[in-house]
């Protein structure tokens, strides 16, 4: 039983399970729409498992790399004719080569001053794709070109559903490997004492560099999906509020687990959907049960429920 | 000339009521390490709870007084319910508590209060004074002192009685607190009430100048988190210092570069000082021992 | 009978709240009304409010969630134009008709069979504001924008309107929606050689901020502020700075001064009254646009005398001298916003309140 | 003595003011157990993180091997052959004891980043063969059973214990011990006094900061006496703890008690 | 003075303490010693009240303190000096000392500083600097100077020679034996099993989680299983 709380590929099967279990129960494609961000979502914030789990980097502004992905998928078919599945991967480019060189100089700053600076970060892109109107549309936004995947036009909440299923489980296939590797090792390591992991001969600021640039990337492809499943993207999408939203999904799944990460996504993605019933006391009910959970889970659900369980297995 | 010194004017202005939010920050992150993203609600409370204690009747000292202690109560329960139940939680933890209460305070604010914007009467008029070509508001003068009045308590507090040092010690090293008989909850009781108490009167001096609104509080909470961080996590000078300084980026900014990107031009300067001084302007330069 | 669902995504809460709140209580108010006098072709109604937040991918699942799950036969809302934007695709896909209560020319221009909206379009109210300045001989002017979607967007909309007026401007600055001091950038129009007059496109406290800063900068020129401060708080915010503020505004905040044979005036007074005493707030004319776009959907499924959406759209679509709190709509195929600038009036604050200035020209 | 591995030659810091390491120059060679002591307060732990490269000096230079390496970061210095355990004690306490050591490890792993976030098969080579060895090592530091724990919920003893084998794992030229044996009683000394002595055997230059007079003087080919951050005394064992100036200004009553005893 | 009774303690499911008895008379010095792990650490927390313990109980001067929270058995007289130091590392180190006596601002504050300073000369001289830049023996200096500092009736070191010079532990040591003639009990954890048994009353062996053996300091001392186990003789 233990074996299998620890094996790696547990939370992988239940992910796939889960995937293939909600379109069967989904009533209307409405469902599955909300499904599909929380896969979106969940994507997001497994870069931020990488870098704030693993690495214990703190970004407030990981909706800016989500924002640089989203607005890549939008304006390179709009406004220089490319296609939208490469604008995809280029977003994905940018997005890393951005976070590589934003990275370089912040990831040397500790604790809260590294939050302040990707706070920083996220708020000048916020900034930039809300102002620059004749590139990004402003304030309301631009509307993005549909996908075709080799051919195939991609439309529907189903087919986004599994075009966003797909990409989480191949994101959560990486993040686990890196897990159990050699490199997850050194960004546990460098979480608990960059001195240490320095003196067994880790380059702490590559690792460190590298983690967030996956991030990075990891957020830009979540972003680049949202935008072309919605068809339309607003600035919205890189603020504060957003960046905030991420790293909360983090922690209330728990920190380093990419299991917890799904779990935190659907959290803060359903709940809205489920507290319309509370209309006006919609957003004191959200805050409460965020309050709520992280004083009885908090180490976050999952980590928190695998050691309540482990307490009581022989 | 004038153009600077109104600009100077204004830049003091707003960067004071940074500072004033920047201060409140300081007394939790000293006692508990954490970061309380509700600092910026518990201005708002000051200042919405003002507005509606004066619509019922109030005259103003005493509205901003009930205000200012409905907040302390709200920073008090705050603890008591939230932080203190999860007793032991890592700061991360606990900042996710507080981005809970956060929601939860507008939340319920919506509620009791509404979702308009507010001002309040400025306390000694509206009447401009003229100073070499250039004009500050009485409230702005209100706003500088409340801020000067509050960094020397605070830091007086901190560096000068035995309590203020508990509360340092308490974030230092919450095991070796208790071993010297802190009573480690009393202190963080203390450091929310006052926190609370030094955000709501930021509130209730800065609301006739910003205007208040039920969640105006995040905006707020950005702002004193960057100027703190800004000045040096924990500082309260570092805190006032790092205010007035985004305050006067803004505003120089706005005046002769471009408004539309005068917050990019402060976390920009945020940047650079970060990069040269890690830890900020007055951040403690000693390093752990290994 | 089972009822006639209709829905409705607002912002009632974030940044454009402002706008969203009261148009959330008018919506409800009004549907509570109909049920009151029987609901619509004998059967209740129900209104289905969803709460955007501000955020457009939220809006989009809301939308779908409308249409899919709670299958309602008509839409009022979408407080932005972001959020109409993001929400268009999915009810001209399942042809359900849509009233928008966002301002951007965007939403109706090309015409989509399925949307509709009832505020004036940004450019309706430059184009009013610009004629008073060509009365008053004003060529030049400064302007200063709230960034937001709103500000933004009108401020786009009066700059390609501006030279049919033979008007130019001299300074464009702008605002960040949260900003809490203006300075700066008055004071950079103040010294801006030649400025005749200063408009500031926004709406919430923005506008509140910028005219009390003008007055502190001590600025004489005549400041126009838009149809986005159209309510009597914008008065109480600014203060005594308000004195001689010019505006755009629909009908519903000079009730009482409207001439007795003005169609709209026993229209409006009776939505102040009724609103005011619900919400014990200030009208604006935001929930304006709500009590209109209620309304227009409301008629259209009396005289379809079905709960069809197609047949609701055609009936909307065919919406004549519909006289509403914003001014008289008059759909045609190739107009889904049928009003006119006509439906603005030109006021100005006085003695702290609104004043009804005559007709320019 | 052969060429010397490790040559520290003219190396000083100062923290405002304070001289914490003055002028200090020595030399270790391959086999060699070459033990600092002092004061509490002379420099030795500071004297390390010079010549590990965590703190710059301000003068003098560090060779290892022949090769000058004052000015390559303390990651690279790993690579070239030098290790060290942490007086105040640097463990990653969230992960289990064997994973700590498999962390020193890293710079034998061949695999990549990508390959690593691929999880091509020869990542989980490099794991059990990784493995594998951080457990021989724990095994020889005697924490083989306790291998699963988690690092955090070790007592104080085995954590420098922990931190040995953590050194060991990068095959260190040189190994530098900050204080190994504080925490542990006479018994346990005594199974890390065998530990360096087999690892200096091994042909590793030992650089050992110890307290315990009974380890020093026991297993120390030479001995470097600090106090203040300089230099106060330097030879065998035998001349350093009858060096009148090392008792009155460190050894004292106990100390030279154990000393003794050390041999007998 | 203290009487522990069948205390037991557990970090999740493991059990560090499994009902440890043991007394502490007024006017004392007892030491403890046992091999890594066995527990005396957490014994020590327990009574200070900074470790959960799931039975047992702890009687101070008579009173069943088991329940109460750590500062109020700071309070009624118990101060520790932990393992692992665990000074206030961003506060200076006259700050830190002052702490100690944070339950006891009387007039002999002054006295005790001036008597720790004299103790280790060294921390007075180094009064303002942070306490997280000084050197390990001297945060072990400072961390059984701020446990003085507390003027406490039972005094609780838990490896106070930790990395301490050599002539260093022998002021320590007799420091303790000084206390005692001022009225102060010590109990003591120490790896330097013989410096701590020659100066005890009496001593008790801990050994995973038990008492293994008790006696008076010399008896211990020429016990053949303490001998071989912890003395390494
Ligand atoms: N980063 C620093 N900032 C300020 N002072 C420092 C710093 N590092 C060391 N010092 C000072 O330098 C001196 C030497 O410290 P060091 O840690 O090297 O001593 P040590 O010989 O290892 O002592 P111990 O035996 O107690 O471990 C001490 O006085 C210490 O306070
Ligand atoms: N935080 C913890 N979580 C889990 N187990 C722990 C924890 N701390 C200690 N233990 C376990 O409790 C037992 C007793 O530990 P304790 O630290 O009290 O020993 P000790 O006698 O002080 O050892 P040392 O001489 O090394 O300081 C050990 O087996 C240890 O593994
Ligand atoms: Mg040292
Ligand atoms: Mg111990």
């Amino acid at each position: 039983m233990k074996a299998i709380l620890r094996s790696r590929l547990t939370p992988l099967l239940a992910l796939a399970l889960v995937m293939a279990l909600v379109p069967m129960i989904a009533p209307t494609s409405f469902h599955l729409r909300v499904a599909a961000l929380v896969w979106i979502f969940s994507l997001a914030a497994l870069g931020l498992t990488i870098l704030m789990g693993y690495a214990g980097q703190v970004s407030l502004g990981h909706a800016g790399f989500l924002g640089i992905g989203a607005y890549a998928v939008a304006i390179g078919p709009a406004r220089l004719g490319l296609d939208p599945l490469l604008c995809l991967l280029l977003g994905a480019v940018l997005s890393g080569l951005v976070a590589w060189l934003v990275g370089r100089p912040i990831l040397r700053l500790k604790g809260y001053y590294l939050a302040i600076a990707t706070l920083g970060f996220g708020v000048i892109v916020a900034l930039i794709l809300h102002s620059e109107t004749e590139l990004t549309g402003g304030p309301d936004g631009m509307s993005v070109a549909r996908v075709t995947l080799f051919g195939w036009r991609v439309t529907g909440a189903l087919n986004w559903y599994w075009v966003s299923a797909g990409a989480l489980l191949v994101g959560a296939l990486l993040a686990l490997n890196i897990a159990a590797s050699p490199t997850g090792r050194a960004l546990r390591a460098l979480h608990d004492s960059e001195v240490a992991a320095t003196g067994a001969g880790i380059d702490v600021s590559a690792k460190k560099l590298a983690a967030f640039v996956l991030a990075a990337v990891y957020a830009a492809v979540a972003g680049g999906l949202l935008a072309a499943m919605n068809g339309l993207i607003t600035p919205e999408a890189a603020s504060f509020s957003h960046s905030v939203e991420l790293v909360a999904m983090v922690i209330i799944g728990g920190l380093g687990s990419v299991f917890g990460t799904v779990l935190g996504a659907a959290f803060l993605v359903v709940l809205p959907q489920a507290l319309t019933a509370f209309q006006e006391y919609e957003q004191a009910v959200l805050g409460l049960l965020i309050m709520v959970f992280m004083i009885f889970l908090p180490q976050g659900i999952v980590p928190s429920l695998r050691a309540l369980i482990e307490e009581r297995l022989p | 000339m004038s153009e600077f010194l109104q600009l100077a004017f204004s830049g003091l202005t707003v960067g004071a009521i940074y500072a004033l939010i920047a201060l409140g920050f300081t007394l939790i992150y000293n006692a508990s390490d954490v970061i309380n993203f509700a600092q910026g609600d518990f201005v708002m409370i000051g200042g919405m709870g003002t507005v509606f204690l004066m619509a019922a009747g109030l005259a103003l000292p005493v509205a901003a007084l009930i205000a200012v202690i409905a907040a302390v109560l709200v920073g008090l329960l705050l603890h008591r319910l939230a932080i203190e139940p999860a007793r032991g939680a890592s700061p991360v933890t606990l900042i996710m508590i507080t981005i809970g209460a956060s929601i939860f305070i507008k939340g319920v604010s919506q509620i009791l209060f509404d979702k308009q914007f507010h001002s309040l009467p400025a306390f000694s008029g509206d009447t401009p004074i003229p100073v070499g070509g250039a004009t500050i508001l009485p409230q702005s003068l209100w706003v500088m002192g409340t801020a000067l009045a509050l960094v020397v308590a605070l830091y007086l507090f901190l560096e000068h009685t035995l309590v203020g040092k508990a509360v340092l010690a308490t974030a230092a090293n919450r095991l070796a607190a208790k071993l010297v008989g802190i009573n480690v909850a009393l202190v963080l009781a203390l450091a929310f009430g006052l926190s609370a108490a030094m955000g709501a009167l930021a509130g209730v001096v800065a609301t006739p100048i910003t205007l208040t609104r039920y969640d105006i509080g995040t905006l707020f909470t950005l702002k004193g988190f960057a100027a703190a961080m800004l000045g040096g996590m924990g500082n309260p000078v570092g805190a006032v210092v790092g205010g007035l300084l985004i305050g006067l980026i803004e505003t120089f900014a706005a005046g002769y570069l471009s408004s539309t990107y005068k917050d990019a031009v402060a976390f920009l300067m945020i940047l650079v000082v970060l990069l040269f001084m890690p830890r900020g302007l007055f951040g403690s330069r000693a390093v752990e021992r290994v | 009978a089972d009822p006639i669902k209709i829905g409705s995504v607002v912002s009632a809460t974030g940044p454009a709240a402002f706008l969203g709140d009261p148009e959330a209580k008018t919506l409800k108010l009004y549907v509570d009304e109909l049920n009151k006098k029987g609901g619509l072709l004998g059967r209740p109604v129900e209104l289905v409010l969803y709460d955007d937040g501000g955020d457009a991918n939220k809006a989009r699942t809301f939308a779908t969630r409308l249409v899919e799950d709670d299958k309602v036969v008509a839409m009022v809302g979408g407080t932005s134009t972001g959020a109409t934007m993001a929400m268009i695709p999915v009810f001209e896909e399942a042809g359900i008709p849509v009233v928008s209560l966002a301002g951007g020319i965007e939403i109706i221009e090309p015409v989509r069979a399925f949307v509709f909206k009832t505020p004036h379009t940004d450019k309706t109210a430059c184009q009013k504001i610009f004629e008073d300045m060509k009365a008053r001989g004003i060529t030049k002017t400064g302007m200063i924008s709230g960034t937001d979607g709103f500000g933004k967007s009108m401020r786009n909309q009066c700059l390609k309107v501006i030279g049919q007026y033979g008007i130019t401007v001299l300074a464009d600055e702008s605002y960040g929606a949260t900003d809490s001091d203006m300075t700066p950038q008055l004071n950079k129009i103040k010294n801006t050689a030649g400025v005749e007059a200063v408009l500031n496109p926004g709406f919430g406290q923005g506008p509140a901020i910028v005219t009390r800063n003008y007055a502190q900068l001590g600025i004489k020129l005549p400041l126009y502020q838009s149809h986005g401060v159209a309510s009597k708080s914008f008065i109480e915010l600014a203060g005594p700075a308000a004195e001689g503020v010019r505006l755009p505004a629909p009908a519903i905040l000079i009730d009482d001064k409207l001439a007795d044979n003005d169609p709209q005036k026993p229209v409006v007074a009776e939505y102040k009254t009724s609103y005011e005493k619900a919400s014990g707030q200030p009208v604006s004319t935001f929930g304006g646009y709500a009590y209109d776009g209620i309304q227009l959907v409301a008629r259209a499924i009396e005289s379809a005398k079905s709960a069809d959406p197609k047949k609701i759209r055609d009936a909307l679509e065919a919406t004549k001298g519909y006289v509403g709190v914003t001014g008289i709509y008059t759909f045609t195929p190739t107009d889904h916003l049928g009003l006119g600038t006509d439906s603005f009036r030109m006021l100005v604050i006085r003695n702290g309140d609104w004043a009804l200035e005559a007709p320019a020209r | 003595m052969s060429t010397p591995l490790l040559d520290v030659s003219g190396i000083g810091i100062a923290f405002g003011g304070v001289r914490a390491v003055d002028e200090v120059s020595f030399k270790v060679a391959t086999g060699e157990v070459f033990s600092i002591i002092g004061p509490n307060g002379a420099g030795k732990t500071t004297l390390f993180n010079l010549v590990t490269g965590i703190y710059r000096p301000s003068r003098g230079t560090v060779r290892l091997d022949g090769a000058d390496i004052t000015a390559v970061p303390p990651h690279l210095r790993v690579r070239s052959g030098m290790a060290r355990t942490f007086q105040n004690l640097q463990i990653f306490f969230r992960m289990t004891a064997v994973e700590n050591v498999m962390v020193g490890c890293a710079l034998s792993e061949r695999t990549s980043f990508l390959a690593d976030l691929l999880g091509l098969p020869s990542v989980f080579r490099q794991n059990r063969v990784t493995r594998a060895k951080a457990l021989a090592l724990l095994e020889r530091v005697g924490l083989a059973d306790l291998a699963e724990a988690p690092a955090g919920a070790l007592p104080y003893g085995a954590l420098k214990r922990l931190e040995i084998a953590r050194a060991l794992a990068a095959d260190p030229k040189v190994l530098l011990l900050d204080e190994p044996a504080a925490g542990c009683n006479a018994v346990e000394t005594e199974a890390i006094d065998n530990l360096i002595a087999a690892v200096a055997k091994s042909g590793v230059a030992v650089v050992l900061i110890e307290h315990d007079m009974k380890l020093v003087m026991k297993i120390s080919d030479r001995v470097l006496v600090l106090a203040q951050g300089r230099p106060l005394a330097e030879g065998p064992p035998r001349a350093v703890r009858e060096n009148p100036q090392v008792i009155a200004a460190y050894l004292g009553d106990i100390g030279s008690r154990e000393a003794d005893r050390a041999h007998g | 003075m203290l009487t522990v009774e069948a205390l037991s303690s557990a970090y999740g499911r493991i059990m560090a303490l499994r009902e440890v008895s043991l007394e502490v008379k007024a006017g004392e010095i007892v030491a403890l010693v046992g091999s890594n792990g066995a527990g005396k650490t957490t014994l020590l927390r327990a009574i200070s009240g900074v470790q959960p313990v799931c039975g047992g109980r702890i009687l101070f001067e008579g009173e069943a303190i088991e329940r109460l929270e750590p500062h109020l058995r700071v309070m009624r007289g118990i101060s520790q000096s932990p393992e692992g130091r665990q000074v206030f590392g961003p506060l200076n180190v006259e700050d830190n000392l002052k702490l100690g006596a944070y339950r006891r601002q009387d007039a002999r504050r002054q006295a005790r500083l001036d008597h720790v300073y004299g103790l280790f000369p060294v921390l007075a001289e180094r009064r303002k600097t942070p306490a997280m830049s000084l050197s390990g023996g001297q945060q072990q200096m400072l961390a059984i100077g701020r446990a003085l500092m507390a003027g406490p009736k039972l005094l609780l070191l838990d490896e106070p020679s930790l990395g301490l010079a050599p002539l260093l532990v022998d002021q320590i040591l007799a420091a303790v034996t000084s206390l005692r003639t001022e009225g102060i009990t010590t109990l003591l954890v120490e790896q330097n099993a013989s410096a701590a048994l020659a100066i005890a009353d009496r001593g008790y062996v801990l050994e995973t989680g038990h008492i293994a053996m008790e006696g008076s300091g010399a008896a211990l001392l020429e016990d053949p299983m303490v001998r071989a186990a912890y003395l390494g003789l």
